[in-house]
């Protein structure tokens, strides 16, 4: 509901010719969309802790209150509910909210304004007060970094009914999801794996529409196992599917971007021609997202699959320390004995 | 890697340029921030300017003599582009290493 | 407060209009008790003895340029700010959580049940009227209860970093449910904490309706002209319970009620109008009887409200539904939409 | 720049006036192990200008010593008294001596490496140090003069053409005075009149560096090119205990940069 014209520095209105595909890291390719966003759409403000003068502490907004001005890119106090808090009002006063919570586990503290606030209020309020929220939230492990700065909460996201959960795997992904969130009227959380920000991939800028941007992507066909993982683990899984090539194994690698909504069609159609399917996550095994990719895929695929579907994820235990991290997070190793398992199995 | 180029700055009251007086630093080093880096001087007095950033030197400019004006460049670090944010390590590509060979045959049919 | 002129005198008609409102919400806000114990509805947090505190604060709002953001307690200030009162009881008769209100066109938050669950938004739409240019002024209401909460602090230090045009006002009732004032605020005062965040901050008498509206329009116009957020703490008294199927006997007696309430506010306007001569005895009955006729055509209204339907239980849930979510409905309609 | 303290002391009368020289006390990173180095800024130069900006603070620092700046009446951030006496060398190193009481130096001893002091001073403040030094053997272990010379050449400095040309632009016909005025002039903020005072004042105390000859080791450093340092060598003569280092390509404005300089300089008060 966009009550009021906004005038904001900075707008240019029309998007950017788009430009020939160029290498950026997705750190680079995040910027970009941002930058994107900034200039296409007036109501959008970028809000959160270090990301105007410095630019964010993984330098995902560097520049960008130079040149938008520190009215549309703005930093906050430290804490965490108020800059959500205020995206809900930001949303409600017309504005398209792009705030930061610096790191995966500093979101707990904004948990009551996510989960009680902006993910119901277009509900509370029958759709008068819709809420354009993009949280951006860089997650998930494999940085060695201390407690709190490294968690995988999105299961924990989707199940919150109001919200919209999507991890990007690739600079590519990276800039054309956010573009795509960015322009939703529903809030979305966006989970940036901090492990990939400085790996780099070519970036086609424009837009690619809404078919490019929604459902899963299959990252690598193969026709004996689908793999299936987002955010970090697409890059693990698909060195496991070179890997697995030297064995003969053709592995398929599904990247689910969308956790919620989860793209049971594209699920379904890669594990009919696979016949098996293991899911790679971070988080804990109990409760965890792959729970409910397994219940989708034995739904849909119960009587062609070979064997029950595998989870390989990170244990119920907290998040370990950066030494442990290898230990935990699901390695090359883990994933192939997962392979192995569905290979193996017999019925009866 | 990035290039980043930082120019003469301001020395205040108006002064528009300043005469290299000799380089402290050379392409190739490593430079520490707040590091001496050059001796220059104005028509007011001789100064020696700090570096405002840490990195390798890639290029200086002026040679000893030399007039540079304020806000042309002075010199051009390389800094590292995927530097890690203010936690954590930035993790490296590294070749991928297994122990698990699979040995199943997919039964096809 | 700083070199803001201070607003003309409350005139004859608008006490009088006050007057009718706070008639009004007192009327409803008693019928409403009753409905709950005849089973019309199935809980009300009843505002009783706040009407001065509500009416007053809710008068001064522009609904053309200013936002209110409610609790769950604010049947006052919906009355004067004209929000829909059907609507608004609807989330009391469990028709809809946040009312069946515009709370776009009113102006109005939808009522809010989490303790201080709005503060941080009214800052974040305040300061949206900054980054816009506009001249709106939020209105927070809490209490003395949810001033305990971690978000207050965090809605007073972002709205002192950022001026925002906000006027916090909190009705300090006197009870957080069963917990005392003095067990609740640390320093005995919320209005104190303000001067910590550069906020400037005033307690009035709460059950003064003209000191509520001088003060609340004061707030206003220092935060309309960019004087940044201001905050009021209106000491007033819940006279009822928390709820309906709250038990105050379990926590204060009688004797406490009548030593610590203070007068009536509806009973001391009365008494104002008629020394001042700004009303006669026959306008106070009017009013009355003109509530009395409002509860009941509510009422009325209320009971002809039935059931949402079911399928809005997913329709509202995003603006763009997701498959799963489709799937779901479907599912439900075939399966046990009860028709 | 290592200034984490801003001077204060208690309230001295030096011959019979207020004390109040602007000083600062500079700390490096790790705490000091050996005495202070009291720095001597310049003719209508600064502490800033002569240590700060040209990089000596931190590369003092660097070394670990502790340093203390000051500023010369009518310089920097000290006061300009009308009074002609408050400019006059002998009053200024009165100043100077209750100013290192204040920061707790003490005594030289030679199995004690944080008694005493070190000096550096340059141009005028070499002149200063210079008598300092001889006139208070108890106190100061080493000193480095730049830019030196055996005869003040404030004291040549032509006055009465300066205010002339102060007041109504006549060009001045000494050169010297004419670069010495140029130079004061640039640094804004510079007092004109404080300025001129000091230079009265010197003219009434002029340098006579066998008065008080100092006996502590010295290193005394000039550019090559300083034509006002040109009679070092006759101090180096009179101390018999003086290395004398010249800078290449360097002048009497631009030798206080140098790295040669400081790298001298550090390495000779370490030695």
């Amino acid at each position: 509901m966009s009550e009021t014209t906004i005038a904001a520095p900075g707008r240019t209105g029309a998007d950017p010719e788009p430009a020939a595909p160029r290498q950026l890291s997705m750190q680079q390719a995040l910027n970009l969309a941002l930058a994107d966003i900034l200039a296409t759409d007036p109501a959008a403000v970028v809000l959160g802790e270090d990301v105007g003068t410095l630019g964010g502490v993984f330098r995902v907004t560097d520049g960008l209150q130079g040149r938008f001005g520190a009215a549309r890119v703005f930093d906050t106090p430290l804490a965490e509910s108020g800059i959500l808090g205020m995206s809900v009002g930001l949303a409600m006063a017309g504005f398209h909210p792009l705030p930061e919570v610096q790191f995966d586990g500093f979101a707990y503290p904004a948990v009551n304004q996510i989960v009680c606030q902006i993910g119901r209020m277009n509900y509370r309020s029958r759709g008068t007060l819709p809420m354009p929220i993009t949280l951006r939230v860089p997650s998930f492990g494999g940085i060695r970094a201390p407690e709190h700065h490294g968690e995988s909460l999105e299961a924990l996201f989707a199940h919150v009914p109001g919200l919209k959960v999507v991890s990007p795997s690739t600079p590519e992904e990276a800039y054309h999801l956010l573009r795509y969130a960015a322009a939703r009227p529903d809030p979305v959380i966006f989970m940036e794996p901090k492990s990939r920000y400085w790996q780099k991939g070519e970036v086609s800028t424009g837009r690619r529409g809404a078919d490019g941007d929604l459902g899963s992507r299959v990252a690598r066909p193969g026709k004996h196992v689908t793999l299936i993982a987002w955010g970090a683990m697409v890059a693990r899984c698909l060195q496991v599917a070179e890997l697995a090539a030297e064995d003969g194994i053709e592995v398929e690698v599904l990247d689910l971007r969308w956790l919620k909504p989860l793209d049971a069609e594209g699920l379904a159609a890669s594990v009919r021609r696979t016949r098996r399917a293991v899911v790679v996550h971070e988080a804990p095994l109990t409760s965890g997202l792959g729970a409910e990719v397994a219940a989708l895929v034995t739904e849909r695929c119960f009587d062609t699959l070979r064997a029950p579907v595998e989870r390989v994820t990170g244990f119920d235990v907290p998040y370990p320390s950066g030494d442990l991290e290898d230990e935990y997070i699901p390695n090359i190793d883990r994933i192939l004995f997962g392979i192995q398992r569905v290979l193996e199995y017999r019925r009866g | 890697m990035a290039e980043l180029s930082f120019p003469l700055p301001d020395l205040g009251e108006g002064l528009i340029e300043a005469t290299v007086l000799e380089w402290l630093v050379e392409p190739g080093e490593q430079v520490e921030r707040n590091q001496p880096l050059v001796e220059v001087e104005t028509t007011k007095s001789a100064v020696e300017l700090p570096s405002p950033q840490a990195g390798k030197v890639l290029r200086t400019y002026g040679v000893p003599g030399a007039k540079v004006s304020v806000g042309e460049p002075l010199i051009v670090f390389e800094v590292a582009d995927d530097a890690a944010g203010i936690v954590g390590t930035v993790p490296r590509d590294e070749a991928p290493k297994r122990r698990v060979r699979l040995t199943a045959v997919p039964d096809e049919d | 407060m700083p070199a803001t002129t201070d607003p003309p005198a409350l005139t004859a008609p608008e006490l009088r209009e006050l007057y009718r409102l706070m008639a009004a919400t007192r009327a409803l806000d008693t019928a409403a008790v009753a409905w709950q114990r005849q089973g019309a509805i199935p809980g009300f947090a009843p505002q009783l003895g706040q009407e001065a505190a509500q009416v007053g604060s809710g008068f001064v709002v522009d609904r053309r340029r200013d936002f209110a953001f409610p609790t769950y307690r604010e049947l006052g200030v919906a009355r004067a700010m004209g929000v829909d009162m059907v609507g608004y009881m609807a989330t009391h008769k469990a028709l809809w959580h946040g009312g069946l209100y515009d709370p776009a066109q009113s102006r109005f938050a939808p009522v809010q049940a989490v303790v201080a669950g709005s503060v941080l938004h009214a800052v974040g739409w305040a300061h949206g009227q900054t980054l816009a240019g506009h001249d709106g002024v939020a209105l927070s209401y809490f209490g003395d209860g949810a001033s305990s909460q971690g978000d207050v602090h965090e809605a007073m230090n972002f709205a002192g970093v950022l001026r925002a045009p906000v006027v916090f006002f909190v009705q300090n009732n006197g009870w957080a449910i069963s917990v005392p004032t003095e067990r609740q605020v640390a320093g005995g005062s919320v209005a104190a904490r303000a001067a910590g965040y550069g906020i400037v901050s005033e307690r009035v008498d709460g059950n003064d309706v003209v000191a509520v509206v001088e003060a609340t329009r004061r707030a206003f116009a220092q935060a309309r002209s960019g004087g940044g957020p201001v905050l009021i703490e209106a000491m007033t008294y819940r006279r009822g319970p928390h709820s309906t199927s709250d038990d105050p006997g379990r926590y204060r007696s009688l004797e406490d009620e009548r030593r610590d309430a203070g007068t009536d506010p509806l009973e001391r306007l009365a008494q104002q109008l008629l020394r001042t001569g700004a009303a006669d005895q026959a306008f106070l009955e009017e009013a009355r009887s003109a509530a009395a006729a409002d509860a009941e055509q509510v009422r009325t209204k209320l009971a002809a409200l039935g059931p949402r339907p079911g399928r809005e239980m997913f329709e509202f849930v995003y603006q763009e539904p997701t498959g799963a979510l489709k799937s779901q409905a479907a599912a439900w309609r075939v399966e046990s939409e009860h028709v | 720049m290592n200034a984490r303290h801003q001077g204060t002391r208690p309230e001295h009368l030096v011959e019979g006036s207020r004390q109040e020289l602007a000083f600062q006390v500079h700390e490096p990173d790790a705490a000091a192990l050996e005495r202070p180095v009291l720095l001597l800024h310049g003719f209508a130069s600064s502490s800033r200008l002569n240590w700060s900006d040209a990089g000596w603070l931190s590369a003092l620092a660097d070394a670990g010593r502790r340093v203390v700046t000051v500023d010369l009446p009518g310089h920097g951030s000290s006061p300009a008294p009308d009074e002609l006496d408050e400019y006059s060398p002998s009053r200024i190193r009165a100043e100077l001596l209750q100013l290192l009481a204040d920061v707790g130096v003490r005594p030289y001893r030679a199995e004690d490496p944080a008694s005493g002091v070190d000096l550096i001073g340059y141009s005028l403040g070499a002149r200063l140090a210079w008598e300092f030094g001889g006139a208070q053997p108890q106190l100061v272990h080493r000193m480095v003069l730049g830019g030196p010379a055996s005869h003040d050449p404030l004291a040549d400095f032509d006055l009465a053409a300066a205010q002339q040309f102060l007041a109504d632009g006549t060009p001045i016909a000494d050169r010297s005075t004419q670069e010495l005025l140029r130079m004061a002039q640039l640094v804004p903020g510079n007092n004109m009149f404080a300025l001129m005072s000091m230079v009265q004042a010197i003219k009434a105390e002029p340098f006579t560096p066998t008065e008080a000859v100092p006996k502590m080791p010295l290193l005394l450093v000039a550019g090559e090119q300083d034509e006002l340092a040109s009679t070092m060598p006759e101090l180096a003569r009179l101390s018999g205990r003086a290395d004398v280092v010249w800078i290449p390509g360097r002048t009497h404005a631009d030798v206080v940069t140098s790295r040669a300089f400081k790298k001298a300089a550090i390495a000779f008060l370490a030695s």
